[in-house]
């Protein structure tokens, strides 16, 4: 019984996939020699479907621009920032981010001398290849490195 | 001796039914004799098969100065009581020998709890007398004599549970209708004795003429023997009889029943085996009465909740098997070349699976007493879970199962598919049914299998065991057979299905007695 | 197809029936639309819980209403602020003219009467109202919880915000990595 | 080649939501779709925990959901992963206060890979994926070490 | 048996699992190019039978273990035999003569009825809902596959394959059979993908409806010994109906005169070039383009509408042979 | 079949339930006898999280109530909001608010079409239809940052701006829509199969439409005309006529049943395509933030008392939430209905009868937001088997340990 959709999918067939074949298109059979093969360059990945501007990625905290000011742990949906009372700075939990971006539309920033606006301490990256073994793990936390070496 | 053994095989089980209610009270015992007497019967049935393999059709009159007389000295007609014992006659009686056995081994355990068990192995020796008179027999009153020997023997056990209500009734209602069969019987008998004034079947097979009255004759005991196998429109009275017997008795039973089934074709093709004219219409009546058979009995059973009940009509549609392969043998009876083309195979199936028959719907019903044994009931829905309490019996099932629904390598498959490759040939349809069936018997199966005996464990079944030994020996020969005849189907087609077919396609040959005359 | 009436029309029928009952009455109009603005009312009204039941059967008799929710304030006090919200005349066009009831129910006979008989719908709304406040429904058939397991404490009930409360089942998911790293021995 | 070397190619996924908002697991649907394609990678989503070689996991795990997450992961054969979908299962993150979570789901049930983002995209998945494989990959390393 | 036998016996079924699987695998690339996706790679069978026979084989609580692990067995040995009775090519059904068409329904059957036996025995209810949708919808295509088998063996007045197979249907039968065989072929086609579970009619393995059904229990080893099963039933259906229906060897086509081994070889992949186009189309393109119908209506379909397909072609055969 | 009756869990883990809810089916053969549907496996405690934390927070916990259609409770929550608090978002704000909506709901009834064609096993048709939303998907990350949790909406407002560019993609998207949407009409109303497990499948009367109190397309497809954007329009909505999609508009008749829905949900993309082809051509100029602080906006809300009641008609149905502020940053009460609310009511009488093929279809028909549904807590008694959870606890701790080490 011929139906509408055997003939989409005939001409679905003749069609290129619509598949991106990010990272690469079937699984390899040794992902370790895969990777160190593309850290020598001899083999390319394919990207990701490219993020547009303004994607709201992984958070990015510069605690040289920060003053302290806690406005972002007001407006924090998802209580990922934490105050750090020693250093009076804030500590930013990418594993429990929401990625709503509200803490960088509250964040006044700093300007340093002879720059002539503030820059926010916060910004959302385009980085959202998140995967890890461990959600503290470093990639996960974002926070003034003195934190962790003094272990506050 | 040896030319003794036609009248000692009705004797000894004659004779052991009358010592029977000796063991009053003392059960074992009487159970123990019975096995013995059916043991030494089918000894006896095996020796009387090999005789007449090896040496033809043997002849036995009672009371004659040499049992082979059949014509003593200046009579041209035969005026003793006669046993005529030709393939098919030895055929059933092996099935009878074998079942009657089984039967008493299997009801050594089953029965315990019940009480009057002096009568009940008296009877089941009477019943095996009675299906071995008939299936022996020569002589149309004496098939008569027998047919009501095992139909009282048969009613009686089948309300031997008197306690319970169905079971009386089913007993009566066995009763009844072995009493209309029978009296038409006896009216056929009537007529044709009126008309040529014998008895003795060879003698009026040769005389027949086909006359209106004979035709009535004909009609008559086509009628009454096909009520009594069980065939469609007059099935009614088999689920009730087999779901009320005791276990034991399932398989003597089902013989009985095939005995009757045994008179039909006897009745077809030797007594009127040489009309020519209506054979054809004949055969298409069974096959057509076959399929009917097959398929309602099926149907039927796809709804039953009851275990021996579902089985029963189970019996009926594989009754149609056989009815429409030795059916399909005789619409082309007189057809020579098609006879040998197909319908000598076809009536090899049909006779074929009369033996297969009894064996795994007896192992069926056996399975059937023993989850009985252990449950206490025959509902369907209120068992589950048991396979892993009764490994033995759960494969026995499966071996039926199988076999009925006609898988390979076991013996149902053998004789269906004789039955589906001659078949077709007549008719495509009718394989078509043939097949058809059998898948929905294997469905039928698979649901009855998966509620008794899969599921997860009941509660009330905690304590189950699997049944005694004696019930397992029983289940296990049967299932055994079922392998060994799907395995070896040729040996078995050649040692005796193959001399009963012919033994009723050579009705001239008994016609004279096996050339005695 | 019950006729159509006006927002005023529509809260002299309440009045008529309801009379003393009617604590107090407001209609309130919010206008929307950019280019083309036109105006929205909604009833508000006070009554006294026990004309609770005339009320809503006089909504039904107006038109056939759409719940738009049930729900109740523990303000804390000695008594649950409920609230009845339906909507009539909604399927027209700017038509929809919500009326919303509410009363004080006294913690001590948190009892009212069901109107499942008049739309087998708002069961799951006094069901769950039913399990979250406390508050009984007279000829509710159906009193199996709704969201709470069937073994639910006695007596537990998470929107009040008294000693009924759940105050003291919350769990708080994170944890400071200052801890974990402590546990893991990772910085000094 | 590895002992797991098939297992690796051959990741099928259970999908358990408990608590979520839907995005993530939707997210995961739409990395079986054209766009994303796993099954490019042997990744199938089956319907028994039976089949499965990997727990997807998502959502913020209310209490009475713990037990049957518990379940779920027992039955399922060894050897076997767990990978989270979205903050709000790998830290409790907007329900971070509720009275009714027993997540983060490392406290019910042990985890292999984490996938953060509210939700993650596709991709991210599919990263996850990557990071399984080494995952295999190191354990295998192991294995073989053992058996020289 | 001679030598040659027992060796065909033995690689037969090697090959044959071999070439279920790559089938599969050709199978699952070409739906997914259909719906747009590269999908896996054509090895990925192998891959999955390899991953299942390295996890736990788990026998659940419920279950009753014997026949729980006995029924995974008997599939992939019935479907294994049921190789062995399929010409391939111009090479003999190494089985040939023990049995035929009726023996390959059952066998056929047989394997249906492991997966329903596994599934009631597995004490799962959904496993005992999939069993009872396998057991209607077995009851149901049985009809129209009976009918196919006599309506050859009408043509032919024999049940072997290897009779059928030695002779096209067509060139033996009248125009009006030879429609006859047109109807029946329809009628096989629709049958198979009831008998591969694929769909539209994988009823009793519906994985959003009763969660994979009769084998929601089963895990590792007897998991990979079902997937084997199935592979092999595919290609062994798609092989039968090409036996059935377009035995045509390549150099009857081409009027080659080959002999030997370049004979068996080339009619060999003629052979398993017929078998993946018909696979293609009774089983790839059929469960790509349909959904998933309710069990009633399936039923409905093979006893009305495949009947009167089929019983219309066996009239036909019937009254033009 | 032997045993009469079965009993069928279905979830809360099961594959036709990405979301988990309990269904207890006792069935006959295939025929369900008996159903009882338990809630209560994804309560996360919304609301009552809501009345502790600030408006803000609890905007952007509305969104996590759902994340198919996460702009929704987002937008009920802010028209809400604005009518307790008295602030009027800008023009500009309400038509790409609007805008936002509508692509959602296109995503989302596209979302549905592919879900309920896997729900019956037509696996090609939800990649078709996924292949194809993927298109709106981009469109909404490109606007938005995010393809699903837009974050978009603020109270009195929303928080992007829409660009030339931004504009130029959204017509791009809407010419492809058009031809999409007259694509789906095709093959999903003419396909053999989809039609056969829809027509007269979970089939509500108009009558007991009413009287379950159902919302959104399933109360559409049984021919009630009800749609908020058309009985209490706000935002863009005001501007336009939407007029209730309903079967018998479209075909003349009724059946109330899951086939009408799908037409209901097709035309709807189609209708949704008029309204924001309209906005974007009718895109007011200004900005687009009544109060752009945060801040502010918080101390403003401490200072205000009121309460509301606004509604969204999202793609499921309308979305009800009511707000009270009482001198609080954050609502003292907050209630929310969703759709699923109401519309799960519906499975009880739809299901008994039906057959166990069509539990996923009536499940899945109403497209049920458990996430929305489950707002209350559950917590059980201690006890059941404590000790197989602290085994397991170790475990895992231990495994922990170990790829800590091993990942070193
Ligand atoms: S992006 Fe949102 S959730 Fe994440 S830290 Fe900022 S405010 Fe919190
Ligand atoms: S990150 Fe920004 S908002 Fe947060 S404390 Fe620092 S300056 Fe203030
Ligand atoms: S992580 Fe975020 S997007 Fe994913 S389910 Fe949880 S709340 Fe939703
Ligand atoms: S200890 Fe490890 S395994 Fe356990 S919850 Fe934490 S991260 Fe997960
Ligand atoms: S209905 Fe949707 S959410 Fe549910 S299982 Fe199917 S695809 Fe998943
Ligand atoms: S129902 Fe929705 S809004 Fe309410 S608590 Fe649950 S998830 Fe939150
Ligand atoms: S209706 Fe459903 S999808 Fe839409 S917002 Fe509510 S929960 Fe989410
Ligand atoms: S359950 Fe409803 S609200 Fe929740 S994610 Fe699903 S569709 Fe959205």
């Amino acid at each position: 019984m011929p139906t509408k959709v055997m003939f989409l999918i005939l001409k679905q067939l003749l069609e290129k996939p619509f598949t991106n074949p990010f990272p690469v298109k079937h699984a390899p059979k040794n992902v370790t020699e895969l990777i160190e093969k593309v850290q020598k360059g001899e083999v390319q990945i394919n990207p990701p479907v490219p993020v547009p501007e303004g994607f709201r990625g992984k958070l990015h905290y510069d605690p040289e621009r920060c003053i302290g000011c806690r406005l972002c742990i007001m407006v924090c949906p998802a209580d990922a920032m934490e105050w750090v009372p020693e250093l009076k700075k804030i500590r930013h939990y990418v594993s429990r981010c929401m990625f709503c971006a509200l803490c960088v539309d509250v964040c006044p920033g700093k300007k340093f001398p002879g720059e002539e606006k503030a820059v926010k301490a916060l910004s959302m990256s385009e980085e959202f290849l998140l995967a890890d073994y461990d959600k503290y793990s470093d990639n996960l936390i974002e926070e003034p490195p003195e934190a962790k070496e003094k272990g506050i | 001796m040896i030319e003794h053994l036609p009248a000692l095989v009705i004797a000894i089980p004659l004779f052991g039914a009358f010592i029977t209610p000796l063991f009053r009270k003392r059960y074992n015992l009487a159970a123990l004799w019975a096995i013995l007497i059916s043991g030494l019967t089918l000894v006896l049935v095996l020796l009387l098969e090999y005789q007449v393999l090896t040496k033809g059709m043997m002849i036995y009159v009672f009371g004659a100065d040499k049992p082979t007389l059949v014509l003593p000295s200046g009579y041209r007609v035969p005026i003793r009581i006669m046993f005529q014992v030709d393939g098919i006659g030895a055929f059933m009686a092996i099935s009878a020998g074998l079942m009657s056995f089984v039967g008493a081994v299997y009801s050594y355990s089953h029965l315990q709890k019940e009480t009057g068990l002096e009568k009940y192995y008296t009877l089941l020796l009477l019943l095996t007398a009675g299906i071995l008179g008939m299936v022996l027999t020569g002589d149309l009153f004496n098939l008569f004599v027998f047919l009501e020997i095992a139909s009282i023997a048969g009613s009686a056990l089948v309300g031997f549970r008197n306690y319970r209500g169905e079971a009386s009734e089913a007993g009566i209602k066995y009763l009844i209708v072995s009493s209309v069969a029978s009296l038409m019987v006896l009216f056929a008998v009537g007529i044709l004795y009126g008309q040529y004034g014998h008895l003795n079947l060879a003698y009026l097979s040769k005389q027949i003429t086909f006359n209106p009255l004979d035709m009535i004759a004909l009609g008559l005991l086509f009628t009454s023997f096909a009520m009594k196998c069980g065939s469609v429109p007059m099935h009614y009275w088999v689920p009730d009889a087999y779901t009320e017997v005791p276990s034991g008795i399932n398989p003597p039973l089902l013989v009985s029943t095939y005995a009757s089934l045994y008179a039909l074709f006897r009745v077809s093709f030797t007594l009127f085996g040489k009309i020519t004219i209506d054979m054809a219409t004949v055969g298409w009546i069974m096959s057509i009465l076959g399929v009917l058979t097959m398929f309602i009995g099926v149907t039927m059973a796809l709804v039953q909740k009851d275990v021996k009940r579902l089985m029963s009509y189970h019996a009926i549609s594989q009754t149609g098997y056989m009815l429409l392969g030795v059916g399909v043998g005789l619409t082309v009876f007189h057809d020579k070349q098609a006879l040998i083309e197909f319908g000598r195979t076809a009536m090899a199936g049909g006779v074929f699976h009369i033996i297969n028959h009894i064996i795994y719907k007896s192992l069926l019903l056996l399975t059937a007493g023993a989850l009985f044994y252990v449950t206490g009931t025959r509902n369907l829905n209120e068992m589950g879970g048991l396979a892993r309490k009764m490994p033995i019996t759960t494969i026995s099932f499966m071996v039926g199962a199988a076999a009925i629904s006609g898988i390979p390598p076991f013996n149902g498959f053998a004789s269906k598919f004789l039955i589906y490759e001659a078949v077709y040939k007549l008719n495509p349809l009718l394989a078509i049914f043939a097949m058809v069936t059998s898948i929905l018997t294997l469905a039928s199966f698979v649901k009855v299998f998966a509620s008794a005996f899969l599921g997860p464990p009941l509660e009330k079944y905690e304590k189950v065991r699997e049944v005694p030994k004696p019930m397992i020996v029983a289940m296990v020969i049967l299932a055994a057979l079922c392998v060994l005849f799907g395995l070896f189907p040729d040996f078995v087609l050649d040692k005796i299905v193959y001399p009963a077919v012919d033994a009723l396609i050579n009705f001239i040959q008994y016609q004279s007695w096996g050339g005695l005359a | 197809m019950s006729e159509v009436l006006n927002v005023e029309q529509v809260l002299e029928k309440l009045k008529n029936t309801l009379g003393d009952a009617m604590l107090s009455y407001e209609i309130r109009e919010y206008t929307m639309g950019v280019k083309r603005q036109r105006k929205l009312y909604e009833i508000w009204a006070e009554i006294d819980k026990d004309a609770f039941r005339k009320a809503v059967e006089t909504i039904f008799a107006i038109d056939y209403p759409h719940l738009h929710f049930i729900t109740g304030e523990d303000t804390g006090g000695e008594v649950i602020k409920m609230i009845y919200s339906f909507g009539i005349f909604h399927t027209r066009p700017w038509g929809e003219i919500s009326i919303t009831l509410k009363f004080d129910l006294p913690k001590s006979n948190l009892i009212l009467p069901t109107i499942t008989d008049l739309m087998m719908g708002a069961e799951t709304n006094e069901r769950e109202i039913r399990e979250m406040l406390g508050v009984e429904f007279d000829g509710l058939k159906n009193k199996r919880h709704l969201f709470l397991p069937d073994d639910w404490p006695e007596g537990k009930y998470p929107w009040r915000r008294d000693e009924y409360g759940v105050e003291d089942m919350i769990k708080h998911t994170h944890k400071s990595v200052k801890e974990i790293r402590k546990e893991r021995g990772e910085s000094g | 080649m590895g002992k797991l070397d098939n297992f690796k190619r051959s990741l099928w996924v259970f999908h358990a939501s408990g608590g979520s908002c839907n995005a993530c697991d939707i997210e995961i649907v739409a990395a079986l779709t054209p766009r994303y394609d796993v099954e490019r990678f042997g990744i199938k989503l089956v319907g028994s925990p039976r089949h499965a070689d990997v727990l997807l996991v998502t959502g913020a795990i209310p209490r009475d959901f713990a037990d049957k997450l518990r379940r779920v992961y027992e039955q399922m054969p060894e050897p076997k992963a767990v990978v989270v979908v979205g903050n709000c299962g790998t830290s409790g993150g907007v329900f971070y206060d509720s009275y009714n979570i027993a997540g983060p789901i490392d406290e019910i049930i042990p985890v292999d890979v984490y996938v953060p983002g509210c939700p993650p995209r596709p991709e991210a998945i599919i990263d996850a994926v990557v990071k399984a494989w080494l995952k295999v990959e190191k354990l295998e390393k192991k294995l073989e070490g053992k058996e020289e | 048996m001679t030598p040659e036998t027992i060796f065909y016996s033995v690689a037969f079924p090697l090959l044959g699992v071999f070439l279920g699987l790559v089938y599969k695998g050709i199978d699952r690339r070409i739906s997914a190019r259909l719906t747009s996706r590269i999908g896996p790679p054509i090895r990925q069978p192998f891959w999955d039978v390899g991953k299942l026979l390295l996890k736990e084989t788990i026998v659940p609580k419920n279950a009753i273990a014997w026949l729980f692990n006995a029924m995974p067995i008997l599939a992939f040995a019935s479907s294994l035999t049921l190789l062995l009775y399929i010409p391939f090519g111009v090479l003999k059904a190494p089985l040939e003569g023990y049995g035929d068409l009726v023996v390959i329904l059952y066998l056929l059957t047989l394997q249906s009825l492991a997966m329903a036996i596994g599934g009631f025995a597995s004490g799962s209810p959904f496993s005992s809902v999939g069993a009872q949708r396998e057991m209607v919808l077995m009851m149901s295509y049985e009809m129209p596959l009976a009918t196919v088998i006599v309506g050859f063996a009408l043509i032919y007045r024999s049940f072997s394959l290897t009779t059928i197979a030695s002779t096209p249907v067509w060139s033996i039968v009248s125009p009006l059979a030879a429609f006859g065989v047109l109807l029946l072929f329809v009628a096989l086609l629709t049958v198979t993908p009831a008998e591969l579970a694929k769909l539209p009619f994988d009823i009793a393995e519906a994985e959003t409806e009763i969660a994979e059904g009769m084998l929601a229990e089963y895990s590792g080893r007897n998991l990979a010994l079902f997937y084997l099963s199935d592979a092999v039933r595919g290609f062994a259906m798609a092989a039968i109906e090409v036996v059935l229906f377009f035995p045509f060897t390549l150099s009857s086509i081409l009027g080659l005169s080959l002999t030997g081994f370049a004979l068996y070889a080339v009619e060999a992949l003629w052979f398993l070039l017929k078998v993946l186009i018909i696979y293609l189309l009774a089983v790839t393109l059929v469960r790509t383009s349909f959904g998933r119908f309710k069990i009633d209506q399936a039923s409905r379909i093979f006893w009305v509408h495949v009947n009167l397909v089929a019983l219309l072609g066996l009239a036909l055969i019937w009254v033009g042979v | 079949m032997a045993k009469s009756t079965y009993y069928i869990p279905v979830g809360p883990i099961h594959p036709a339930l990405k979301e988990p809810i309990r269904v207890e089916a006792e069935v006959e053969g295939e025929k369900i006898v008996k159903v009882d549907v338990k809630r209560g496996f994804a309560h996360r405690g919304i609301e009552y999280m809501g009345m502790k934390r600030n408006a803000i927070q609890t905007l952007y916990l509305s969104e996590r109530i759902c994340g198919i259609c996460s702009i929704s409770h987002p937008y009920a929550f802010v028209i809400t909001a604005e009518k307790a608090l008295g602030i009027e978002a800008p023009p500009r704000a309400q038509y790409i608010r609007t805008i936002i909506a509508e692509l959602e709901r296109i995503h989302s009834h596209i979302l549905w079409l592919g879900v309920i064609a896997h729900e019956m096993g037509f696996d090609t048709l939800l990649f078709w239809t996924w292949k194809g939303r993927e298109k709106v998907l981009d469109l909404l990350e490109f606007i938005t940052g995010n393809r699903i949790n837009y974050s978009m909406y603020m109270i009195g407002g929303a928080r992007r701006d829409l660009k030339e560019k931004h504009i130029r993609a959204i017509k791009d998207a809407i010419d492809y829509y058009w031809k999409f949407t007259e694509h789906m009409k095709e093959i999903f109303l003419s396909d053999p199969v989809y039609k056969a497990r829809t027509r007269n499948v979970a089939k509500v009367s108009k009558d007991i439409a009413l009287k379950l109190n159902l919302v959104g397309p399933i109360a559409r497809a049984a021919g009630i005309r009800m749609d908020v954007r058309q009985d209490m329009p706000y935002d863009a909505y005001a501007d336009i006529d939407v007029r209730a999609v309903v079967p018998q508009d479209i075909v003349g008749e009724v059946y109330g049943d899951a086939y009408d829905v799908t037409m209901v949900r097709i035309y709807e993309i189609e209708q949704s395509l008029d309204i924001i082809e309209y906005c974007v051509d009718n895109l007011p100029e200004g900005k687009i933030l009544a109060i752009p602080n945060y801040v502010a906006l918080l101390a403003k809300i401490r200072r205000t008392k009121g309460e509301a009641i606004g509604a969204h008609e999202a793609p499921r149905g309308e979305v009800i939430h009511y707000l009270k502020f009482d001198g609080r940053d954050g609502p003292s009460v907050w209630k929310v209905i969703a759709p699923s609310y109401n519309n799960i009511n519906s499975w009880g009488p739809l299901l008994i009868g039906a057959e166990v093929a069509d539990i996923p279809i009536v499940v899945a028909y109403i497209d049920p937001c458990m996430c929305c549904n489950d707002r209350v807590a559950v917590v059980k008694t201690k006890d059941g088997n404590e000790l197989g959870y602290t085994e397991i606890r170790k475990k895992c701790l231990e495994k922990t340990e170990k790829i800590r080490r091993e990942l070193k």
